[in-house]
């Protein structure tokens, strides 16, 4: 129903040309600017945010939930052996234990794993911006998957997105209290 | 759908169809044999079903049989825009050959190119069959069938020095 | 400094003046700077009203203004690929052509009273205007020699819209010298610093010339002959390295000799400032007519940031009808005006 | 002035049995080229007129349907929303609904009513990225990185939301995985409102703009007739002047509890389709306002899938509104039978079709996807126009390559 205006006369042209050109000019004097000045300036990202996540390794149990659930079958069960104690108690544990590895290549951070984890055994963080340089790097070994990799930017500066009336985005200055 | 509508549409196209309703998806599934096929879709089309939405194929080796399906929806008509039309039937598997409707619903035409190419359906009738999605060396493996796995079929394409995967 | 000019042998001094207004002023070393400067600002207006903020990083204090220096370095390391199927010679050589005629115009616009003891400033809105129209040709030739299918329409689409826009820009220029009645350019602009400066004696033959320099220089909204999105970069195609430099460089410099043809036809030259002798006379009003060339050139650099691209059928329709018609009023409106003046 | 573009053969045949005259020049504007995207679009081309258009897709081809026949139910999410990269929601809750029809559940009404919010958000992101292409192929790279830079509000919001930029996940057969964080609402407030004075900046520079005007209006004619029999979707339907809209014809996830009218244009040009996208974006404001306005709360889960978690999982439900995935999630075998569900995505229908023989993957899965149902415009509608308008048109029909290709 909403009707279409038919090209009414040359005038609107002008009146076109005029409008286009001076909303051009506005911006032009005062800009918007919505772009990041990227490795200076970093975005601090929601808490919820689906970053590289570790993994527990006392509270995982070993039930390869995680790996039947991974759309892209990034994560894959390995055997570990366990360490068994010196003198052979009553009950000697078991001589090994799954836990699973990812390959942060394949890994498509939909974090199913970490919601079908019985035990909460994956524990997310909001480093997204990691690369490395050798193609193996990409698949950590088990010690190298206990620890959250930290974001190579911790220094520049953090600003936290702020949905804003006028701008869209507005990034106000993270003062960081320690 | 009301069921007087569900009768008025299955005495419409004759005893031959048979009619089915699954009230969840508003889908009305009507299995015709082949020789019906056409002039059961011109009186669907003249009914109200004015396009077609998705053109498939259900493989079903063990019976040897594979059935195409054209799901049909209207347009125009808004009393029976809500429902999804099924419309079946069952091809051999040794030679699938089926009479093309794009002169009935010319939406079907690249549907109906797409199915060819991944399950090897041959529509009579219709004006252009090339690959539409699949390059031409994957031509005749009907790679959607179930027949075709996909790791196994991997090496074949390197042999035949297909595109390195 | 000024002692230092009468230690030079007085016959060499003509010629010492034409090197340094053809090398240095506003000849070949204005020109690079220039083009540092204008493609910078494009890019950088554009970003502005584009919620970003453009070439930054290459010197960030700057902000980014030495961006043409690391393209011209990358250019210069690319590798220059010949098509096998293009024609060589015209293919190699005509982006030189393509520099140079497109520097020419800039040797015949005075910029300051004393241009007559350097040039013969006869007939130097003659000259300016016919160099600037050899530079389309050498384009269509350019897209023919290819070899290319996007560089040959792009070529038959440069044809096209240079009759059709070239006949308006004559009309405005003759409605110019029908205003100011001489041909000799620093007639015209003493003209104008009696009277009032020409784009208020005749706006519509200056609205006219601006849309002829548009459509020359390819502009946005009429940069129809290399529309990235239908012909990739239209006769450039198959250019790459230096070469793509230069041909890419070439526009730009189109746009100074014109907006510098402009700004003393229409905005009145030096008019303000005006004096004797090789500084006074050269030099300070060389400077204002400069900053004037500048301005309009920022002006038609900055539709980039709020046109999208003409068409080519409906550019050629709207040049052989309204802007013709805009063209014949500026003449009737020039030889009224040339009564009263 | 517009002159009278000859009228097109509609029917294949005709346009097959074309002759080619001598001095036609066939154009291969390829997958590597500005104004293509993932596809090749074959032109014969005589002089400034286009004769026959050939599209060549199937670059970005990833083969959703033949990948899903042997994961389990739960992996198809995250790739279903793969090809449809700018329009996630609408793809992940037509397969999710196509699940829960198989499955005989239903969602609860909150949830309902948080995917119609994520949904329109996806719809209002989903035509911001159609106008920055139509923006780009028209040469306009300021209504590119406008419209590109307008969808960062609503990413933002959905990303407080879920954890993600894009490919969100978010919905779950039986519900949703997250819960709505407390300030969304005035978020997504602000975001509206943005969006609506940013809608005057976007009339002066782009829909008034007398040569985006000069470039678009009579350019791509389809006649509501010609719509229906070519089968096009979404907005390029409704701007030919057809009232088709899934969310009124077949109302799913709450959307009858909404009033919002369905915009259409009677000339069906390239024009009205621009028009046609903006009329949209206002009508999803309005509803995700309403949404807002009366969202009921309760679970986001259905109540029988609550009852199997575990208390652990109980209590990170209660605590974080996260909902953990149970066993019965992931061996989901739904019984022996078809289901059909058909979503308004923001380019148009979105048809999944679901066959299950009661095993723990799907036995055919069929996706037909908005783009791949407006190809047509290429061959029936892009004949007889000029060169300059392929990308017009291209850009006018918000055509999706990996959408198309699946």
């Amino acid at each position: 129903m909403a009707e279409k205006s038919q090209k009414k006369s040359p005038l609107s042209d002008v009146k076109g040309h005029i409008g286009a050109l001076s909303t051009g000019f506005k911006y032009l004097i005062d800009p918007h600017r919505i772009t990041l000045d990227y490795p200076a300036e970093v975005m601090e990202l929601p808490s919820n945010y689906r970053g590289f996540f570790r993994l527990i390794d006392e509270k995982c149990i070993g039930c390869s939930l995680c790996e039947i659930v991974c759309p892209s079958n990034a994560i894959v069960m390995t055997q570990l052996p366990v360490a068994q104690p010196a003198q052979d108690a009553t009950r000697p544990p078991p001589k090994f234990k799954k836990r699973p590895l990812v390959d942060w290549g394949m890994c498509i951070f939909c974090y199913f794993c970490v919601d079908v984890c019985p035990t909460e055994a994956f524990e997310p963080s909001q480093v997204h911006d990691i690369s490395y340089f050798k193609e193996s790097d990409y698949r950590p070994t088990f010690d190298a998957f206990l620890k959250l990799p930290e974001s190579p930017f911790k220094g520049s500066k953090k600003v936290v997105p702020k949905v804003d009336e006028k701008k869209g985005i507005r990034y106000e200055e993270k003062v960081n209290k320690n | 759908m009301s069921s007087e509508q569900l009768e008025k549409l299955s005495g419409l196209l004759g005893g031959t169809a048979k009619v089915a309703y699954n009230e969840r998806s508003n889908l009305i599934r009507i299995e015709v044999e082949r020789g019906e096929l056409r002039n059961v879709a011109v009186q669907l089309r003249d009914y109200g079903f004015d396009h077609c939405s998705s053109v498939t194929v259900v493989d079903y080796p063990k019976e040897d049989l594979m059935e195409v399906v054209w799901h049909l929806s209207s347009y125009s008509r808004s009393e029976v825009s809500r429902y999804t039309i099924g419309l079946v039937t069952s091809v051999s598997r040794s030679k699938p050959e089926v009479a093309s409707l794009t002169d009935v619903w010319e939406s079907a035409l690249f549907l109906e190119r797409e199915t060819h190419e991944m399950f090897g359906v041959n529509f009579v009738g219709h004006p252009d069959l090339r690959p539409l999605l699949l390059p031409e060396e994957l031509m005749g493996t009907w790679p959607l069938r179930k027949d075709y796995q996909l790791k196994k079929k991997r090496e074949d394409v390197f042999k035949k020095g297909g595109a390195s995967l | 400094m000024m002692d230092f000019l009468n230690l030079i042998p007085v016959t060499w001094l003509p010629l010492l003046e034409s090197v340094f207004y053809a090398l240095v002023f506003p000849g070949f070393i204005a020109i690079l700077l220039l083009a540092f400067f204008i493609i910078w600002f494009e890019r950088k207006a554009a970003a502005r009203v584009q919620m970003r903020y453009g070439p930054l990083w290459v010197s960030k204090r700057t902000g980014g203004i030495a961006q043409l220096l690391a393209d011209m370095i990358r250019f210069s390391f690319q590798e220059f690929i010949v098509p096998e199927g293009a024609d060589l010679i015209p293919f190699v050589f005509l982006p030189g052509f393509l520099l140079a005629f497109s520097v020419l115009p800039t040797l015949f616009i005075p910029i300051g009273p004393y241009y007559s003891h350097i040039f013969p400033a006869g007939y130097t809105l003659l000259l300016s205007v016919a160099f600037t129209l050899v530079i389309p040709v050498y384009l269509v030739v350019l897209g023919w020699a290819a070899d290319n299918k996007f560089s040959f329409i792009g070529a038959l689409r440069e044809a096209y819209l240079l009759i059709s826009y070239e006949v308006p820009f004559i009309l405005a220029i003759a409605s110019a010298f029908l205003l100011y009645g001489t041909l000799n350019l620093v007639e015209v602009v003493t003209i104008q610093e009696r009277s009032l400066p020409g784009i208020i004696l005749n706006p519509v033959a200056a609205l006219v010339f601006l849309i002829a320099v548009i459509r020359a220089t390819g502009r946005v909204p009429y940069d129809i002959v290399e529309a990235d999105s239908e012909l990739v970069f239209g006769p450039y195609v198959e250019y790459s390295s230096l070469m793509f430099g230069f041909v890419m460089g070439v526009p730009y410099i189109e746009l100074y000799s014109y907006s510098l043809l402009f700004s003393v036809l229409f905005l009145g030259g030096w008019a303000p400032i005006t004096g004797v002798g090789f500084l006074g006379g050269l030099i300070i009003p060389g400077i204002v007519t400069f900053v004037k060339a500048v301005i309009v050139m920022c002006a038609l650099v900055f539709l980039r940031g709020v046109y999208p691209r003409y068409k080519l059928d409906k550019a050629v329709r709207a040049g052989w009808s309204w802007v013709f018609y805009l063209a014949l009023i500026a003449l009737l409106l020039s030889a009224f005006m040339s009564r009263v003046l | 002035m517009t002159q009278e573009i000859k009228t097109i053969p509609f029917t294949y045949e005709a346009l097959s049995q074309l002759k080619m005259s001598e001095g036609v020049l066939e154009l291969q504007i390829g997958p590597a080229h500005a104004g293509s995207g993932h596809m090749r679009i074959v032109a014969w081309v005589e002089g400034d007129t286009v004769v026959k258009v050939d599209p060549d897709i199937g670059f970005v081809h990833r083969g959703v349907e033949k990948l899903s026949e042997d994961r389990i139910y739960i992996k198809a999410i995250p790739m279903v929303e793969r090809p449809s990269l700018v329009d996630t929601v609408n793809a992940n809750l037509g397969y999710v609904m196509a699940l829960e029809r198989l499955l005989g559940i239903e969602p609860p009404p909150r949830a309902q009513y948080i995917r119609v919010i994520t949904a329109e958000i996806s719809r209002i992101m989903s035509h911001l990225y159609g106008i920055a292409i139509y923006g780009i192929f028209m040469g306009s790279s300021t209504v590119f990185m406008w419209a590109m830079a307008d969808r960062e509000p609503f990413i933002d919001l959905l990303q407080e939301l879920t954890g993600a930029r894009i490919t969100y996940s978010h919905i779950i057969p039986g519900g949703v995985r997250w819960d709505l964080p407390k300030d969304f609402a005035e978020n997504a407030e602000i975001a509206l409102k943005y969006l609506e004075n940013r809608t005057k900046d976007y009339e002066k520079v782009w829909i008034n703009n007398p040569v985006v005007v000069a470039r678009s209006m009579g350019v791509g004619k389809l006649s509501a007739e010609g719509a229906i029999r070519l089968g096009v979707v979404g907005p390029n339907l409704r701007a030919s002047g057809v009232k088709y809209d899934i969310r009124k014809e077949e109302p799913y996830a709450a959307y009858e509890e909404f009033d919002f009218e369905v915009p259409t244009f009677k000339e069906g040009d390239s024009y009205s389709r621009l028009l046609q996208r903006v009329e949209e974006i206002k009508q999803s404001i309005h509803i995700i306002r309403q949404a807002l306005k009366r969202l009921p709360d309760g679970k986001i889960i259905y109540e029988d899938y609550y009852k199997r978690m575990s208390p652990l999982m109980k209590k990170i439900y209660d605590e974080k509104g996260r909902v953990k995935f149970t066993l019965m999630l992931t061996s989901l075998s739904p019984p022996k039978g078809e289901a059909v569900s058909r979503v308004e995505g923001g380019r148009g229908e979105m048809f999944y079709y679901l066959v299950s023989d009661g095993g723990k993957a799907p036995y055919r899965f069929r996706v037909v996807t908005p783009s791949f149902r407006n190809l047509p415009f290429f061959t029936h509608v892009m004949p007889g126009h000029k060169l300059a308008d392929i990308p017009v048109i291209y850009g006018s029909i918000d055509y999706f390559p990996p959408e198309a290709d699946r």
